[in-house]
């Protein structure tokens, strides 16, 4: 039928790969730069891009693990919680002023692998106890903050361990350790997103949760083994800023939670699953931190900053869905 | 309706409680910093001291928990409850005063209360404990400007900016810059006293300022401590004076370390047992509030400048049994509260 | 043929709340042939399929495939068995590409070890798709597919069965064709023929002449048991009817005898100029009592009129009058305000509202209906959604009986009842109203839509069919590309045959 | 104009009858079977704990907790999230407390009125900016948060005549707080309206499948944005609960009331994907959780523990409360 095809060809080419609608994100990206670069001197000087790409890393590595999570259309506020049991862990597993640990690597891993089982225990929650995400990942950062409180024992362990230290203060190419670490969990992501059945799982999970059941496909280990792949990006996370802050503290996740969150839906992914990913997140990441970034280095007021970040994120991405409106959409 | 339905007949008896009558009660915001920590210990040993148990309460910094607890305490036996109380902000201390003097509880707080709530128009509020912030505020900001030679910029980290000793502290600081004509603020952003925000605001404001930052004020220990590990990501560790508040353990050995300047003692283990140690002495009727001396009822406690020559001092932060001897107990006040 | 049937089902039952989807159904699938499965909405077709590939667990009753007793607990059992299945609302992930929507399941080759082989999968799915003879590029994201090649994408999916399982597979199709258009349809009766060379097939529709056409033999289930069966060869639809229903239908099925003149002078609708995204420059007028048909390929724009024509979709120019008054439709409520009621062609998504009940979905438009003054009123309420249950016979066990649990049928009375209960429609936009309708239920619908133009309310429809649009309409509009290629009047009595209409829309 | 439809009577009536059945009824009354359970493990914990004085204590302390989150449940109804209640009620404090010295009595309804208008405007942003709600009132936190700031000069406001707000820590019938009171009148003006209205289809439709709703002519956007008015409005109320009980106004201080606010709609049964649920439900969660908050330490467990243990009985609580039948699909 030659009428279907005069149609249908045109749409054609917008169905592979990223389409316009996903330009939002990006373009918002570089006007806020703009803006920013054209007010302050200091804001466009290399040592200050430096910078921002420093302090996104711990950003960058939670908000990996969150975007899969809110791909399958859940929600994640256990990073808080998680992390602080992660930093606790590390911190008093390499060397440290508070015993004889020295396990390094090791311990690195070991809290990581604290993260998963965090993760693994709020995928559990929702696929076992039918618990939705947003109080069964609530009720695990309770969890893994007493965890943590009941490691810190009152005395703050700071790390001597020379290469967790390093990571945070060693440069290669002009950017931490912890900043390459960052940029790697974004590549790791973004070939689990893309290359592997967990990843597409998770993004189908959004999508249709129902279809999959129906084609035979059993969702809930993918769901639980989600869950636990977020764990161990916020357990890296903690690891992170533990290197950062040279000490574990209970209170390292505290605000990540919601800033990643934040972030990958600024970057584009939606909180009903089913759309965006770690690339869309990694530009949500940079877009959050150059106006954290950007506002105090043109000198807002510390009072107004966090209104001015709220009112440019609604702008921002009430501008990304505008070309995507349509009149019956959905928005919840 | 009537008022008042859970309050019996509550005019404070100065009757001595049995010491074993006695409930001790100690809360703070949370156990999970060292400073809290060290507070709950020191309300553990005074405890110990006259054989009792603290019951320990923590509420998340979250005020209204706070509230909730005090009200859910003072729903249950007041007669011989003892509280030293840590209360969230200002605000949180006329409901928990006026809680306890209805319910004929020992109150003690420290740190945080409105200018004109005075514990002397309470029967059984007892005391109110505090250091001069803007006493720390002024110290710490003068030896910053000895350490950094008399001139050049320094930026300030402010902490949670709706609390008074974030405000009374950078008073301090504003009052030493007065003093200390050469001594710039290029800039000063708030950290809510968390090492982790200190940590990126410093990092921010050091690409902002370059070399112009020659040293660091923190309101308190945590986000000194952030602000040296920025420092040290930055490759400026030891170019740059970092002073701050609370003498916690860290901060002491930085100090001895070199790496940072100076800080304040505030004693959270003698914070955490002095509060108890009054209220005990008033509930067993071997202290009556009345014979209280007016300036002991709301006052400064003395607070050390600490520096690498007496670090050492304040190293090991100890609890001293004859600090809480009923007629020791005002030892330490170092003026009334203006 | 072989001896021993492919499938055999005896005495499955199967319990819903206040229903008895299965009554204990028999049905035998024998090796290598079609099986058509008849039976009006809600007879327990789509249940029993549903059990026969796991996805319901019989409560009594036992399933032999080729001779054995089995168990079966989820989709890939049944798939290990060799049997899959083309559900009835489509069942595809949307954001993911065909490619990986044909696989899902059964990925093989394309994924090893958890990681996935673009390259392996395009292959397989090509494969699939080649079999139907269709073009979709096979890595193009679902949701930008249209909905029959969605439809397209499913067939080539349950093919898949053929690779999986050693046996000869039994491919279960459950109302495939609602959505298809002729050609596809043609495409698809190929595949079925195709497959009974080495598979069987079990088929589902409610267009009889489809069943007889591609099927070998009939059951007919009702009230969900089995209640006879029919060789197709040399049988008619009107046999099969009264098998399903236990009466002969009509001759009439359009109900063209109770077709009124039009006689109004003044349009109800008159259209002008109406542009959109998808449609340029439309003039559509409908009077009172007549009812217009649109018809067009996919993509044609229909569906866009119609939803603008209901404040659905943005306009760029144009005019609307009702009754000769210009009115401006900015929004839904204003189109509901204006008289004018909408059957969405997505039931499901659209239509309704799967988990609240018949009565609030049948009350949700016309709120002033079952309310007194601000307040709802429930015995008003209830004597008027009893009134319509009966009147439209919708099966139900009770008015409180969430919407979701009825068949499709069932849920699509609801639907056209919601606008009904008012008493004050004057416009009616049916977008594919008696889609996946059983014969029955669409002389019903046909029944109704002639009884509201006779009592003068004006109704643009879009057919499911050709057939459908010349049987009720009045005048049928053909769209092309967005734009009235022509008009043909088609009065009772001077019917045009499907064939010219067929000529102006390509 | 009349449409007389007289279409041929059914063959076989449908059945008619109603009512929901026995399972349906149990889940409906799991909330208050969980606050059940939780009390006498707390009793079991510690004797003391169940005294009149007690429990009048603790139904004082979380009326501002049940008024928000009533308010809130609306806006989780219609499928949306409203993250910004607490911060709009630090805000209606600092408001109320700078306003009772000139306006008296009258503030409390003012406070209320702006906070619900504030309410509305981010429900009107949500629905013609066409962002979701997580991130209207994620940045409406931020904005209300830094206004309430710099209005109160980030610092208490204290409230030196409090007589206008006074009436609120009055007791019914010398046992009932009168907060306690207000919030369970709230809950049940709310219940009732929803109940007696086409209301209460309009928002579950809404909830369940807003493209449905929409085309079915629902006043989909009216219905969101009354949802964030009246969740406003709830705010601007706790906020005047928390003045009453505060005797002043804070910029933070009911911000940490967030989370527990959502954990009460969640662990009442509301389905946080929106559709199911009501407000009698969230009374009950707020209960649940204002135990959790203080009647874990209370009873003596250590800081610690009490965390894990919140932790853990929150999503049991949850499990149980769940009313999944409606919800084929848990996120
Ligand atoms: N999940 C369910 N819960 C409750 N009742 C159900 C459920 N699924 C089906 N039913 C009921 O079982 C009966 C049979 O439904 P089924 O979907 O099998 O009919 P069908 O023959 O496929 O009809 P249609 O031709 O409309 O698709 C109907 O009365 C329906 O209401
Ligand atoms: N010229 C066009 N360019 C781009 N998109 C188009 C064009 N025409 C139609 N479309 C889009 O194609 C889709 C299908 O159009 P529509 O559903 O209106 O056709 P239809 O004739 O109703 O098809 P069907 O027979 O399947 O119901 C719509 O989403 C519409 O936006
Ligand atoms: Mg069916
Ligand atoms: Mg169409």
């Amino acid at each position: 039928m030659t009428a279907e095809e005069v149609v249908t060809a045109p749409r054609r080419q917008s169905r592979r790969g990223a389409s316009f609608r996903d330009a939002g994100p990006p373009v918002a990206l570089i006007v806020i730069f703009g803006i920013f670069a054209a007010l302050s001197p200091q804001f466009r000087s290399i040592d200050n891009v430096q910078n921002i790409v420093d302090a996104a890393a711990v950003l960058a590595v939670v908000t990996c693990g969150i975007t899969f999570v809110l791909m399958m259309g859940s929600i994640d506020l256990s990073a808080a919680g998680v992390m602080g049991a992660s930093a606790l862990t590390v911190s008093l597993l390499v060397a440290n002023n508070r015993n004889d640990n020295d396990f390094g690597l090791l311990g690195i891993l070991v809290a990581v692998l604290l993260g998963c089982a965090f993760g693994c225990l709020s995928g559990l929650a929702l696929v076992l106890l039918k618990v939705p995400s947003f109080m069964a990942t609530l009720g695990v950062s309770a969890i893994g903050l007493g965890v943590a409180t009941l490691m810190f024992a009152g005395v703050q362990p700071n790390i001597s361990d020379a290469m967790l230290e390093s990571w945070a203060i060693e440069r290669f190419l002009g950017f931490a350790y912890l900043t390459w670490i960052a940029a790697a969990c974004i590549l790791v992501g973004w070939l689990i997103q893309r290359y592997t059945r967990l990843g597409r799982y998770a993004y189908a999970i959004g999508g249709a949760e129902e279809v999959l059941t129906l084609s035979g496909v059993r969702v809930k280990p993918y769901k639980i083994a989600v869950f636990t792949l977020a764990g161990a990006f916020y357990g890296l996370g903690g690891v992170m800023v533990t290197s950062q802050l040279g000490a574990g503290l209970v209170q390292a996740g505290d605000g990540y939670d919601f800033s990643a969150i934040t972030a990958a839906v600024v970057g584009g992914t939606l909180l009903t699953g089913g759309r965006g990913g770690i690339l869309h997140s990694a530009v949500g990441v940079l877009l959050v931190m150059v106006l954290t970034n950007g506002l105090v280095q043109v000198g807002v007021s510390p009072y107004w900053q966090g209104g001015v970040e709220g009112l440019i994120v609604v702008a921002a991405v009430a501008a990304a869905v505008i070309p995507q409106r349509r009149r019956n959409q959905v928005v919840k | 309706s009537s008022e008042q339905a859970g309050g019996e007949d509550t005019s404070a008896s100065e009757a001595g409680c049995k010491s074993a009558d006695v409930r001790l009660v100690g809360q703070v915001r949370n156990e999970s910093n060292p400073y809290e920590a060290s507070w709950l210990a020191g309300g553990d040993a005074f405890a110990q001291s006259v054989g009792l148990k603290q019951e320990r309460l923590t509420y998340d910094g979250d005020s209204t928990k706070q509230q909730e607890q005090i009200s859910q305490l003072l729903a249950g036996d007041t007669k011989c409850l003892v509280m030293n109380v840590l209360p969230n902000g200002d605000s949180d201390t006329p409901p928990i005063v006026k809680g306890a003097d209805q319910a004929g509880a020992y109150l003690v707080t420290q740190w945080n209360k409105p200018a004109d709530l005075k514990p002397a128009d309470y029967k059984t509020w007892i005391s109110h404990i505090t250091y001069n912030g803007v006493e720390s505020g002024q110290q710490i900001g003068d030896a910053l400007a000895t350490a950094i030679g008399g001139t050049g910029g320094i930026i300030a980290l402010q902490g949670i900016l709706d609390t008074a000793a974030a405000k009374d502290r950078f008073a301090g600081l504003e009052a030493s810059l007065k003093k200390n004509s050469g001594v710039k603020l290029l800039d000063q952003q708030a950290a809510n006293f968390s090492r982790a925000e200190a940590l990126t605001v410093t990092k921010t404001l050091l690409t902002k300022h370059g070399d112009n930052v020659k040293g660091i004020w923190a309101a308190n220990d945590d986000m000194a401590l952030g602000a040296l590990e920025a420092l040290q990501q930055a490759g400026k560790a030891g170019k740059v004076a970092v002073v701050g508040i609370d003498a916690v353990p860290d901060a002491i050995t930085a100090i001895q370390g070199g790496k940072m300047t100076a800080t304040v003692s505030s004693d959270g283990t003698w914070q955490g047992g002095i509060g108890l140690a009054i209220g005990y002495c008033v509930a067993t009727g071997k202290l009556k509030v009345a014979d209280i001396a007016a300036d002991n009822r709301a006052f400064f406690a003395k607070q050390f400048l600490v520096t690498k020559d007496n670090a050492a001092d304040f190293a090991q932060p100890k609890s001293n049994p004859a600090d809480y001897e009923c007629g020791n107990v005002f030892n330490r006040v170092a003026g009334p509260l203006t | 043929m072989s001896a021993v049937p492919a499938l055999e089902v005896r005495g499955l039952v199967k319990h819903y709340p206040g229903v008895k989807a299965l009554d204990g159904v028999d049905l035998i699938v024998r090796q290598n042939e079609v099986l058509g499965l008849a039976g009006e909405n809600g007879a327990g077709k789509s249940t029993l399929l549903k059990a026969l590939v796991g996805l319901v667990a019989p409560d009594a009753g036992e399933i032999y495939v080729r001779g054995e007793p089995v168990k079966l607990r989820s989709v890939v059992d049944a798939a290990d068995h060799g049997i899959g299945m083309v559900f009835q609302e489509q069942s595809l992930v949307p954001n993911l590409t065909a490619a990986e929507n044909i696989v899902l399941g059964s990925e093989g080759a394309a994924v090893r070890r958890g990681i996935y082989r673009w390259d392996a999968m395009r292959r397989l799915a090509q494969e699939q798709l080649d079999k139907i003879g269709s073009h979709i590029d096979p890595l193009a994201r679902t949701d930008t597919l249209t909905f029959a090649e969605r439809q397209m994408v499913e067939i080539a999916k349950v093919l898949r069965i053929e690779e999986r399982s050693q046996h000869p597979p039994v491919i279960i199709l459950d109302e495939p064709t609602s959505v298809l258009e002729s050609k596809e349809i043609e495409t698809l009766f190929a595949q079925i023929r195709r497959l009974r060379e080495f598979a069987s097939v079990v088929f589902v529709s409610h267009r009889l002449d489809e069943v007889l056409d591609v099927c070998d033999r009939v059951t007919v289930l009702r009230s969900g048991q089995s209640v006879g069966e029919v060789a197709t060869a040399g049988a008619v639809p009107r046999e099969l009817h009264r098998m399903m229903i236990g009466s002969t239908g009509s001759d009439d099925h359009y109900h063209e005898n109770a077709a009124a003149p039009v006689t109004a002078e003044q349009p109800r609708l008159s259209v002008r100029g109406l542009s959109g995204k998808s449609f340029h420059d439309i003039d559509l007028d409908v009077a009172a009592g007549e009812i217009v048909a649109i018809v067009g390929v996919h993509g044609s724009g229909r569906e866009d009129v119609c939803r603008a024509l209901f404040g659905a979709e943005p306009t760029t120019a144009g005019e609307i009058r009702m009754d000769g008054k210009k009115i401006d439709l900015p929004n839904t409520r204003a189109a509901c305000a204006a008289g004018i009621g909408y059957v969405p062609a997505e039931r499901k998504i659209e239509g309704m509202v799967g988990s609240m009940s018949v009565a609030e979905n049948m009350t949700l438009t016309k709120q002033k209906a079952r309310c007194t003054g601000p307040f709802v009123a429930p015995k008003k309420q209830a004597t008027l959604v009893d009134s319509w249950i009966r009147r439209l016979s919708i099966r139900t066990p009770n008015r409180d009986t969430a919407i979701g649990r009825l068949s499709g049928g069932n849920q699509q009375k609801v639907v056209l009842a919601r606008w009904l209960v008012g008493g004050d429609i004057r416009l009616l936009l049916l977008d594919h109203p008696t889609r996946g309708l059983d014969i029955g239920a669409r002389s019903e619908v046909y029944r109704l839509m002639r009884e509201l133009a006779a009592s003068g309310v004006a109704t643009v429809l879009l057919a499911d069919s050709l057939e459908e649009a010349i049987g009720m309409a009045d005048r049928i509009l053909v769209m092309n590309d967005g734009r009235v290629a022509t008009e043909v009047a088609c009065p009772s009595g001077g019917k045009p045959s499907p064939l010219d209409l067929v000529k102006e829309m390509v | 104009m009349s449409t007389p439809v007289a279409v041929r009577p059914a063959t076989e009536p449908a059945t008619v009858k109603s009512g929901p059945r026995p399972v349906e009824r149990l889940t409906g009354f799991m909330p208050l079977i969980a606050l059940v359970a939780l009390v006498a493990a707390l009793t079991i914990a510690d004797p003391d704990f169940l005294t009149q004085r007690s429990l009048t204590a603790a139904a004082r302390t979380a009326a501002p907790l049940i008024v928000l989150a009533a308010g809130a449940t609306l806006v989780v109804l219609c499928g949306g999230i409203d993250l910004s209640i607490a911060a709009l009620a630090s805000l209606s404090t600092v408001l109320l407390a700078l306003w009772l010295p000139d306006l008296g009595g009258l503030a409390t309804p003012v406070v209320i009125v702006v906070a619900a208008a504030i309410g509305a405007v981010q429900g009107t942003a949500h629905v013609l900016l066409r962002i979701p709600s997580f991130i209207v009132t994620l940045g409406g936190l931020s904005i209300l948060s830094a206004v309430a700031l710099v209005v109160s000069g980030a610092g208490t406001v204290r409230v030196v005549d409090d007589s206008p707000v006074k009436w609120l820590d009055l007791y019914v019938a010398g046992y009932v707080p009168m907060s306690f009171a207000v919030a369970v009148i709230v809950v049940a003006l709310i219940a009732v309206v929803l109940k007696v209205t086409p209301l209460q289809s309009w928002i579950s439709a809404t909830g369940y499948s807003e493209s449905a709703a929409r085309l079915a002519g629902t006043p989909v956007d009216l219905v969101k944005i009354g949802a964030f008015c009246v969740s406003g409005a709830c705010a601007g109320l706790a906020a005047v609960m928390l003045v009453s009980r505060q005797f002043s106004g804070g910029p933070t201080m009911a911000d940490n009331l967030l989370l527990p606010a959502v954990a009460a709609i969640v662990v009442g049964g509301t389905a946080i994907t929106g559709g199911h649920g009501s407000v009698w439900r969230s009374l009950a969660g707020a209960l649940v959780v204002t135990l959790l908050r203080v009647g874990l330490p209370i009873v003596g467990v250590p800081s610690a523990y009490e965390q894990i243990l919140y932790g853990a009985i929150i999503v049991v609580a949850v499990a149980l409360t769940l009313d999944r039948s409606r919800v084929s699909i848990i996120k």
